[in-house]
């Protein structure tokens, strides 16, 4: 059978169509370890993007350093790796030079709420129309286990030998907090909600945020005593609760749940758009003056 | 026009630096050089600031002036900062409110109620500083009434026009019959 | 046409996830690859894809040139 | 002729951007840059362009960048502590080879320094001031009017070799108003982005065709999809490990600057057919240098002047030839002794290099370089 690519048309081999469609067989399988979470959340994109019929001309997928920051070579839009905590900053950039393009930042709990924070919270707060998909695994993968911004106080990094000190931040809520215009939390074993989530983020005219519960089982497993890749993917399913049954659990119950689902969602002016009123309304006031 | 080297000194938010924008604004428009630079501390009101505007009928190398011909000083404390340094040939123009510093070796002093004006004839303080341009611009021979005052146009924030081009006025009016010390 | 499940060795790494949420326990790693597992059902459900972090299985369409209802590379 | 209008030297390099093509402009404030963000917030959306302020410094520089690979001519300015910031994605844009221009309206340092003094003390931050080996180009205007030609001159530099440019300003030159000219828009010369004409899918984004001096372009959104990355790539423009793909890479990216030196490099001479000392100078120093000049010659000393317009790569040719014709260079510059040293290095023994820094937050003035010229050893 032959699936559209847009440009040519191939026998698939060894892929399922939606692999084949939106990743780069050439450079599979990534690089990222056995049972990594990463892998399940860049699938939820692309089947996000299928269900919405994105052209792939027409979406960027932008990414900044760290393993996430992996995905943007994977996967088949036009993609830029960037540095260090700052693809939301050149997502910018992208989404203001050419607001049509649809702009999808994948990065990681480190990337985006630790060298990125700041950018992540005037992102949110400006409302201009990037969708941000945090692989959240709790901890720094690519340089070996050190603790990051989400890993629980008292959970163990490389560089938390004792247990952290630190209290996590809570990423979905700090974009909400900010003025994300739309926020939700899914995670890697919740693949039809999680992408449904991304899904809405996208079509969300503004600043959209989508905190996904990643699993590392080779650094934050293995230091935590967590196990492997499927026990703590049971471990997702057994403490997921949703946002419904959430608001009517009290604090003590939801300690140590995951709260999955949209978060928040408002209308509010997309930051491009309002430039673009702006602009239209410059030149006709010069119309009228002239 | 030989060649001046004009210094304006007062307090930030006494709109010396547009005062020095216009003068070279006036320059350039009666086709001469000119060069404007300013420097002021981090204080945005209240602050001690300095601003030049250096006209000349040759090219202008160096940007800053040196060797003041002209300098005028709204406030006491910036006359008694930037009065000592300048010659004795240098014109002084201060606002009548203030005294010359007895280390002043400057000889040609012309005292004018500009700050007076701006706040009583004119109406508004704010204006004093295009009070100033019109008498500096009486002292110095820069150019023409009318030029002047398509320089000020050019300058000033619209919905202004008016007050400022009174100010303007007025202050031709205080230069016409002075008196240097 | 028939649905058929698809195994692509070469990109499994043997995590275990597609094993461990296969609902009628289909799947089996074997030397750090996974396999079917003789003897059991598979329906087609596709869990294993939806979460398998490497694309190595996932349900195709049969092509008509098999009658295999696995298939591997 | 054109019209000769008054301007500030930071709105004259916004308006030659202007002309130069800029449409997008991201910065951050500080002195004394802030007028150029000050006026592009005025200027760019009323014609189609977008201006934005980012959350900070690195932010600003990534969003320009950003706006670059969208296709749309980009530009960030800043000042000292703003230019140390912007370092590491300036690094970013020479690797991924992306053109826009960065201007440094220099400012007196370390750290916060002293705000709006005036300072050249950059100089050797824009050659060095990110990691690894990369190509520079870095320009530095000396009067009004040449910071709008050069502006135009520097985004076309970025164009032709898809490069960030530096745009060396200093607080003389940024916060100086002067009559200048305007040209005839017509007669400026403008070029436009390179890009592809027909993407095709497996178009290496990285491959240069037979002749060209770079990979032509293509704007994300256009139709060839690609990667683009701040690691070593090859020219499919994904991530490598080859040794012999990255000496490939950084050869080419320091190549395509040195091998067209001759295009890149301009320089000033006056006066230097019959002088004995020179006065090596760039920038607002410019100023003082020319008036000293003219004190020395009417003194009956034979000055003359030695002014790099583009300061990197640095005009080496040049000055060899003009040392090995005077007694004496005479380095002046608002810093502690930076391109001196480049001066030392291309001279060595051609003549005599004598040092006039100033490194206090006062500039140099036309007196302490005559001093300086009638100094004997």
């Amino acid at each position: 059978m032959t699936v559209d690519t847009g440009d040519v048309s191939v026998k698939t081999k060894n892929m399922s169509n939606l692999i084949y469609k939106y990743m780069r067989p050439e450079h599979l399988p990534q690089i990222w370890c056995p049972g990594c979470g990463n892998g399940i959340i860049m699938r939820d994109i692309a089947q996000a993007i299928e269900n919405l019929g994105l052209s792939r001309n027409s979406t960027v997928i932008v990414s900044g350093i760290g393993c996430s920051a992996r995905a943007a070579g994977y996967m088949d839009f036009n993609t830029i790796h960037t540095t260090h905590g700052r693809a939301i900053a050149f997502a910018t950039g992208i989404k203001l030079a050419n607001p049509s393009l649809e702009v999808i930042v994948v990065t990681g709990d480190g990337d985006i709420s630790a060298i990125g924070g700041n950018h992540l919270i005037h992102a949110a707060r400006r409302n201009i129309g990037l969708t941000v998909v945090v692989m959240n695994n709790n901890i720094y993968g690519m340089t070996g286990g050190q603790y990051s911004p989400t890993t629980p106080t008292g959970a163990f990094g490389t560089t938390a030998p004792y247990g952290n000190l630190d209290r996590s931040f809570d990423i979905a809520g700090l974009a909400y907090g900010a003025g994300a215009s739309y926020a939700a939390r899914g995670s890697a074993y919740h693949v039809q909600q999680t992408t449904t989530l991304i899904q809405e983020g996208i079509k969300h005219r503004g600043f959209s945020i989508i905190d996904v519960a990643s699993i590392c089982p080779t650094y934050y497993g293995r230091k935590n005593k967590k196990g492997s890749a499927v026990d703590m993917l049971k471990w997702q399913r057994d403490n997921s609760v949703t946002v419904d049954q959430a608001a009517k659990m009290s604090q003590e119950e939801l300690k140590g749940k995951l709260v999955i689902g949209l978060l928040h969602q408002v209308n509010y002016p997309e930051f491009t758009y309002a430039y673009d009123q702006l602009i239209r309304r410059l030149f006709e006031e010069r119309e009228e003056n002239e | 026009m030989s060649r001046q080297e004009i210094r304006l000194a007062g307090s930030g938010g006494q709109g010396i630096i547009l005062a020095t924008v216009i003068l070279a604004e006036a320059a350039i428009q009666a086709g001469m050089n000119t060069a404007q630079s300013q420097a002021y501390g981090p204080e945005a009101r209240g602050g001690s600031c300095k601003a030049e505007t250096l006209i000349s009928d040759q090219t202008i190398g160096f940007t800053k002036v040196q060797n003041p011909t002209f300098l005028m000083a709204l406030t006491q404390k910036s006359l008694d900062q930037y009065g000592p340094e300048v010659s004795e040939n240098c014109l002084v123009l201060i606002d009548s409110g203030l005294s010359a510093p007895q280390d002043m070796k400057a000889k040609r002093i012309v005292a004018l109620p500009i700050l007076d004006t701006a706040r009583t004839v004119v109406g508004k303080i704010q204006t004093a500083n295009i009070v100033a341009v019109g008498c500096i611009n009486d002292l110095l021979g820069i150019t023409d009434a009318k030029t002047l005052e398509k320089a000020v146009l050019m300058h000033v924030p619209s919905g202004t026009e008016q007050l400022n081009i009174k100010a303007l006025e007025e202050g031709f009016k205080l230069a016409e019959g002075h008196e240097e010390k | 046409m028939k649905k058929v499940l698809m195994i692509n060795q070469s990109w499994c790494k043997g995590c275990g996830i597609c094993a461990a949420f296969c609902p009628k326990g289909a799947l089996e790693i074997v030397d750090d690859k996974v396999q079917r597992k003789e003897g059991t059902e598979c329906i087609l459900c596709g869990q294993c894809e939806l979460r398998c972090p490497d694309y190595a299985i996932y349900i195709d369409e049969n092509e008509g040139d098999t009658d295999q209802w696995a298939k591997s590379y | 002729m054109g019209k000769v209008v008054l301007m500030q030297g930071n709105e004259a390099c916004v308006e030659g951007a202007l002309v130069a093509g800029m449409r997008l402009f991201a910065g951050y404030p500080i002195t004394p840059s802030t007028e150029i963000a000050e006026i592009s917030a005025v200027r760019l959306p009323q014609e189609g362009g977008k201006f934005i302020q980012m959350e900070d410094e690195i932010a600003s520089m990534a969003c320009a960048i950003g706006g670059s690979v969208a296709g749309v001519k980009s530009m960030t300015a800043t000042s000292g502590p703003g230019f140390s910031l912007k370092q590491e994605n300036l690094g970013y844009a020479a690797l991924a080879e992306i053109p826009l221009v960065v201007v440094d309206v220099q400012r007196m340092g370390p750290s916060t320094g002293m705000p709006t003094s005036p300072s050249q003390g950059d100089m050797m931050m824009a050659r060095w001031g990110t990691h690894g080996d990369h190509p520079v180009i870095a320009l530095c205007p000396s009067s009004v009017k040449e910071t709008y030609d050069l502006i135009i001159r520097a985004f076309n530099l970025s164009e032709r070799y898809r490069t960030p440019v530096l745009f060396m300003m200093d607080e003389i030159i940024g916060h100086l108003r002067e009559g200048m000219e305007l040209p005839e828009l017509e007669e400026v010369e403008v070029i436009d982005r390179k890009t592809v004409k027909y993407p095709e899918p497996k178009r290496l984004p990285y491959h240069i065709k037979k002749g060209k001096l770079v990979p032509e372009m293509a704007p994300f959104g256009m139709g060839q999809r690609y990667n683009m990355t701040g690691l070593i790539h090859d020219e499919s423009g994904f991530p490598t490990n080859s040794n012999e793909e990255a000496e490939k890479l950084i050869d080419r990216l320091m190549h395509k600057v040195s091998d067209n030196y001759a295009d890149i490099v301009k320089c000033e001479q006056v006066g230097m057919d019959d002088a004995d000392v020179a006065i090596f100078c760039y920038g607002g120093t410019m100023r003082a240098a020319s008036s000293a000049m003219d004190e020395a010659r009417k003194a009956g000393i034979k000055c003359g002047i030695f002014r790099p317009i583009t300061i990197w790569p640095f005009p080496e040719k040049e000055l060899l030839e003009a040392a090995k014709h005077v007694k004496r260079i005479i380095v002046a510059e608002h810093n502690y002794g930076q391109m001196v040293l480049e001066v030392e290095r291309v001279v060595k023994d051609a003549c005599r290099i004598d040092f006039l820094g100033r490194y206090n937050g006062t500039v140099i003035t036309p007196d302490d370089l005559l001093a300086k010229i009638r100094e004997e050893k």
